[in-house]
């Protein structure tokens, strides 16, 4: 029986009421909206403090601030943007909320270890927060030692402790969907069945599992170091400080897959729902996820190419850091080719979604050219490399992180948002994104550095246009957070399948209810059963 | 099929005899790597003594553990985890042993 | 909607249990907790937590293994230097006390499989007590590096050329055996949580689950034993 | 070089610009063309995909090798020095450069070097990491506090050129930047008359007797360092090191971590005596007194101290110095 013509079950969200039936809550979908909460604000913290940047460096003279606090601002900026908002926003929000859905289950395996996930997170933004606030921390958000271990004069320690805790969030919530995806799973439904989101979830949470321990250490080596004032990385006491860089980037690299990898599963989903088709090469895309994954984690030495490693080490990663590369063209290349012949509606998801795969392009291609040894030597530690991992994590994360929202919103909320408001907004975000960032490629091949703070003259242009773009971005960004809080009281009622897409997360009432699914489902049919006419001719 | 299946069938666990048995070994083994370690080998000793503490941990994977007796799954995991630990590491010593290959310094 | 429901069925599978949304189902174990199906999707849930878990926690312990192995190469003489600063004795005894403490785990998981309700407790009792010795022994050894003045960051001196490496291998000396002795302390706080159920008759038959969950942690944190012992203890003896 | 990279990038902004007029030229038709209405309501079939996943899977690998193989081939020309460059010392410190020139001169934040001859540069930091990077030449290199590191490159117009610090060094790294000024040859040597003192070598000389080296190291008791610089090196343990600058550097700092094989460990400490600066120069002291590549040792300064008698030096070309 259909969930619309039953009498509808109460909602997640209406089931029951109070802020106890919140903070509390095993329910999946409810840890999603805290989540959702929870990085909204941090995401704001992190954008004020990259609005201050801009603004400063309109003029190249550093005249608004100093420069011990510009430097606060840009680690700040990097900091949360990197460990609290991207690296958790669409795992803990979209996915919290539709890996059950979309696998037909009640719940995630272990769901009183999700809401212990939340509290940790929590728990290490607010240690971050307390540095910020009591101080602030200047290190960038690389900690570079020996800077970090014997010449910062901030509060390290305490930032160093919010990062290790929140580890812990990211740690918990893969295991959460691994455990998940593997063991519950409605019947029918066999991997090459599964949406490729959950593919490309799995793929990041094999990550976060396996790699945020090797940071968590480092971190507690770095912070045992500033307090006992022993060397493990210091130099004058005998360590290597590359070996920092290396265990740093061992997590941290793969890290950037963390925040593309949940981006790509969102498009794909996207472009099969308004094409209203399988996605091209439904195969490939599903293991260029696995493939990114693994992949992944033998490059993390090309963030060192200048850094004093050995030329044996920079020619082996030069050459796996383009082997990586591979599989996220395919990706671009499916992509595409899914619109071939599809039916397409041009809805605000799909902008998003079109617009993620353009951005990450040119993101993913100014990869290659930071992977070409030669190359790297000049741009790398310049705007270029700043353009270049915007471009994939403003341009393609937050692209899809906002496509998702827009998608999955009457399912999360049981309301529709402002259609026309929701395409002005993609084209906005669009245009400012372009507008910010493009430039800094210009700049950084000419040379402009990093973390500069007072700068050359004839840089100025480009930082001009640079924080006009951030304007409109930041317009771009409003729009949504102001329609989607009124869609809440005024937005239309969303029915169970307002789409009309596959995938079962449709297949339930809109909010769902407490346990999802009022008949246990069964898949019978492949993914993304689109009904298609046969090819013109042949 | 519930769990007392699996235990009427012997699937996941090991005998007490077998346990005592592999704990004997382990005792056994700790000795040897203690021996092998004072034996003049001019540096074979270390790789000799993780050779067997890696012998030491397969019997206890393979026996208390019970990846002998698990299927795929468990297995992949036991794998994967490995090869990240060892990807850590053959990518860091990489670095580390040819620092000084290519004659940069000194030339 | 009509043309979805002929590609996914929302039909039910388990004719048995209608409507898991508000209803309970009769025939529900009192172990199963309500968003599993069966037992045995609970069991496999959490064996396969455990195991993933155990896999991140080895990533734990390999960026030390890493760290340590890149400075032993750079450092082979400090290194041994600072090995033959360690008790071999102890540590020997140490290892012996680890693994038998394993068995007993082992032995423990056993007699609750077969739901010897009398012997379960004796097992479990004894490995938290190696655990507890291993413990013991432990900070016996740091002890006596204490009053040795080899403790990094708080008393250090070493007399010897390369003073500072000799300290390099201590600091991770105790980063490695602390956090692994961290692991076993958690350990024994489950264990004595469980030894708390099966005294009162828990955890036998079906319900032995968590034991299996710990044993599995337990045999962990012995394996990473097995290696710190030759890579700290056995350098340099020759 | 810099050309070189400059050719290489613009050969990888084509062909990645074509790809993304491909991507987008066919992203923008698609979605024109195929847009949902009456008539084109339900999307086509895909036919078998494989042989296409197959093409855009291998073809890019196959194009991926020539930005490598072309990358590579510029890095390890930027990693070989040429033997006739000139050598010049840098130390960074938060923040600031300072530059010591083979005829004596030294600078801060300035950087004098003569037009069309390769410039190495030998450098280290006495604090935290810094990176040297000059946009003009495409060459960017970090500064290590516990070794030496090199790069190299060769001005061809004379000009003045901004350097950076590009590896973020604290407070004050935006303004750790200075002047590359790159001279035609003869004004690049009435540059050098300018300036005073001593060539790096012959202070380091001086420096060389003032603490008391020449008593053990022109005596036996300690490895003779004539002949010694870019010389393998056997130690007690064994093992086999290069005597390039970072061990020099480490044997006086840290005189017991690799004792020459068949020398007491004798020396002492000179960490806290001899400061960063010091160092370079007694580094350039026993590299002006190594094999010269005409063959016989010692070119510039005459050997100090004095007539050497044969030593029981443990290789052939003698030890290094604990």
């Amino acid at each position: 029986m259909s969930a619309t013509t039953l009498p509808a079950p109460a909602s997640y969200a209406t089931v029951s009421y109070g802020l106890r039936s919140w903070l509390l809550t095993t329910d999946h979908k409810r840890i999603a909206i805290l989540y959702m909460i929870s990085i909204t604000v941090l995401f704001v913290i992190g954008g004020l403090a990259a609005t201050l940047m801009r603004v400063e460096l309109l003029t190249p003279g550093g005249r608004l601030m100093d420069d011990a606090t510009y430097n606060k601002l840009f680690s700040v900026h990097g900091i949360i943007m990197v460990f609290f908002f991207l690296i958790p926003s669409i795992p803990t929000v979209l996915g919290n909320f539709l890996v059950p859905l979309m696998i037909g289950a009640r719940d995630l395996a272990f769901p009183r270890l999700n809401l212990a996930s939340w509290y940790i997170f929590m728990l290490g933004a607010a240690f971050m927060l307390w540095a910020i606030f009591t101080g602030g921390i200047d290190t960038g958000w690389t900690f570079y030692t020996p800077f970090s271990t014997s010449s910062s004069t901030t509060k390290v320690v305490p930032a160093l402790l919010g990062i290790f805790i929140s580890g812990f969030s990211s740690i918990l919530t893969g295991l959460n969907f691994i455990v998940t995806i593997h063991r519950m799973r409605a019947p029918g439904l066999t991997w090459f069945r599964l949406p490729l989101f959950l593919w490309s979830l799995y793929a990041t949470s094999v990550i976060l599992v396996l790699a945020t321990p090797v940071l968590g250490m480092t971190l507690v080596l770095v912070a045992l170091e500033r307090v006992l004032h022993v060397g493990i990385f210091d130099p004058a006491l005998g360590g290597d400080p590359l070996l920092f860089q290396h265990m740093f980037w061992f997590y941290s690299h793969p890290a950037v897959y963390v925040m593309i990898l949940p981006g790509m599963g969102v498009t794909s989903e996207l472009i099969a729902a308004f094409t209203h088709r399988q996605v091209f090469g439904y195969r490939f895309v599903a293991l260029a996820s696995v493939a990114i994954a693994v992949l992944g984690f033998l490059v993390w030495g090309h963030h060192m190419f200048v850094a004093g490693m050995s030329v044996h080490a920079a020619l082996i990663f030069s050459i796996l850091s383009y082997l990586v590369a591979i599989p996220s063209a395919i990706k671009v290349f499916n992509w595409t080719a899914s619109l071939h012949r599809g039916a397409i509606s041009l809805d605000t998801p799909l902008l998003y979604a079109l617009g993620f795969v353009g951005l990450f392009t040119i993101g993913g291609l100014t990869g290659l050219f930071l992977a070409a040894l030669a190359i790297d030597v000049h741009v790398t530690d310049t705007y270029f490399v700043i353009a270049h991992f915007h471009y994939i994590m403003v341009g393609g994360m937050v692209m899809a992180y906002l496509g998702g929202l827009h998608y999955w919103w009457p399912k999360i909320t049981g309301r529709l948002y402002p259609e026309i408001w929701g395409k002005l907004a993609a084209l906005t975000v669009f245009l400012g994104f372009n507008l910010t960032f493009f430039p800094q490629y210009i700049m950084g091949y000419l040379g402009m550095p990093r973390r500069y703070h007072v700068y050359p003259a004839e840089f100025q242009v480009f930082h001009v246009l640079s924080t006009a773009g951030a304007s409109i971005l930041a317009v771009g960004y409003l729009l949504p957070l102001v329609y989607f809080l009124l869609s809440l009281w005024h937005g239309q009622q969303a029915t169970a399948n307002p789409w009309g897409a596959t995938g079962l997360e449709w297949q339930t009432s809109s909010p769902p209810p407490p346990h999802n699914f009022v008949d246990k489902p069964v898949v019978t049919s492949e993914p993304y059963n689109y009904p298609t006419r046969e090819p013109a001719h042949g | 099929m519930s769990v007392e299946d699996r235990n009427a069938r012997g699937e996941p666990t090991t005998s007490p005899r077998t346990a005592l048995v592999v704990c004997a070994a382990l005792l056994i083994l700790t000795g040897v790597s203690i021996a092998v370690a004072h034996l003049a080998l001019g540096g074979w000793n270390a790789l000799l003594t993780l050779l067997i503490a890696a012998v030491q941990a397969v019997l206890i994977g393979a026996f208390y553990m019970r990846i002998r007796y698990a299927h795929g799954l468990p297995r992949l995991v036991v794998v994967a985890a490995l090869l990240w630990f060892a990807i850590l590491l053959a990518g860091t010593l990489d670095d580390v042993l040819t620092r000084g290959w290519v004659p940069v310094l000194g030339k | 909607m009509a043309e979805r429901r002929t590609t996914l069925s929302g039909r039910s599978a388990v004719p048995t249990a209608p409507g898991l949304g508000g209803h309970v189902a009769a025939e529900r174990p009192p172990a199963l907790a309500e968003h599993f199906e069966t037992l045995e999707q609970q069991h496999g849930v959490n064996a396969l937590g455990m195991l993933v878990f155990l896999g991140s926690e080895l990533m734990f312990f390999g960026m030390l293994f890493t760290v340590y192995t890149a400075y032993r190469l750079r450092y082979p003489e400090a290194f041994a230097m600072g090995s033959r600063h360690l008790d071999l004795a102890l540590g020997g005894i140490n290892t012996a006390v680890l693994i038998i403490s394993t068995l007993m785990m082992a032995l423990a998981e056993h007699s609750a499989l077969r739901g010897e309700r009398r012997w379960l407790p004796r097992y479990l009792a004894l490995a938290i007590l190696l655990g507890l010795l291993f413990l013991g022994i432990k900070g016996l050894e740091y002890y006596h590096h204490a009053q040795e003045q080899l403790l990094p960051g708080f008393a250090f001196s070493f007399s010897g050329p390369a003073a500072e490496q000799v300290q390099l291998f201590f600091l991770l000396y105790y980063a490695m055996t602390g956090l692994h002795a961290v692991h076993l302390t958690a350990g024994i706080g489950v264990a004595c949580v469980m030894l708390a159920l099966a005294w009162r008759g828990g955890l036998l038959g079906a319900e032995h689950w968590p034991l299996e969950m710990l044993g599995l942690y337990w045999n962990f944190v012995d394996i990473i034993w097995l290696f710190l012992f030759p890579l700290l203890y056995l350098v340099g003896r020759p | 070089m810099a050309g070189q990279v400059d050719a290489l990038f613009w050969f990888m902004f084509s062909v990645s610009a074509l790809i993304c007029l491909g991507v987008f030229g066919a992203m923008l038709v698609f979605v024109v063309r195929y847009q949902r209405r009456p008539g084109n309501e339900v999307a086509q079939r895909l036919g078998p995909t494989t042989r296409l996943e197959l093409s855009w899977t291998l073809i890019p690998l196959g194009l991926a090798l020539v930005p490598f193989v072309w990358g590579a081939k510029l890095y390890l020309d930027m990693a070989r020095p040429p033997d006739d460059a000139l050598e010049i010392y840098i130390v960074a410190k938060q923040w600031m450069w300072k530059a010591q020139h083979p005829e004596g001169q030294s600078e801060i934040d300035e950087l004098h070097i003569p037009v069309g001859r390769p410039v190495k540069l030998t450098m280290i930091s006495q604090d935290v990491i810094h990176s040297f990077y000059v946009p003009e030449f495409r060459i960017k290199a970090d500064l290590l506090p516990d070794r030496y590191t090199t790069t190299w490159f060769e001005a061809t117009r004379p000009g003045e050129y901004h350097l950076f610090c590009a590896e973020y060094c604290g407070t004050g790294h935006s303004r750790m930047t200075g002047r590359v000024i790159a001279l035609g040859p003869a004004e690049y040597a009435a540059w050098l008359q300018g300036g005073p003192t001593l060539s790096p070598a012959d202070q380091g000389r001086r420096l060389f007797q003032q603490l008391g080296c020449a008593a053990c190291h022109e005596t036996g008791l300690a490895p003779n360092l004539q002949g010694l610089f870019g010389q393998p090196v056997t130690l007690t343990t064994g093992q086999t090191v290069t005597a390039d600058e970072t061990y020099i550097r480490e044997s006086i700092l840290d005189p017991g971590a690799k004792i020459v094989a068949g020398y007491q460990p004798i020396m002492p400490s000179f960490a806290g005596r001899v400061n960063d600066e010091q160092l370079l120069q007694l580094i350039a002291y026993i590299k002006s007194i190594g094999p010269q590549p005409g063959g016989q040792p010692s070119g510039g300064p005459p050997p100090p101290g004095p007539a050497l008698t044969p030593l029981p030096t443990p290789a052939a070309t003698g030890g290094q110095a604990p």
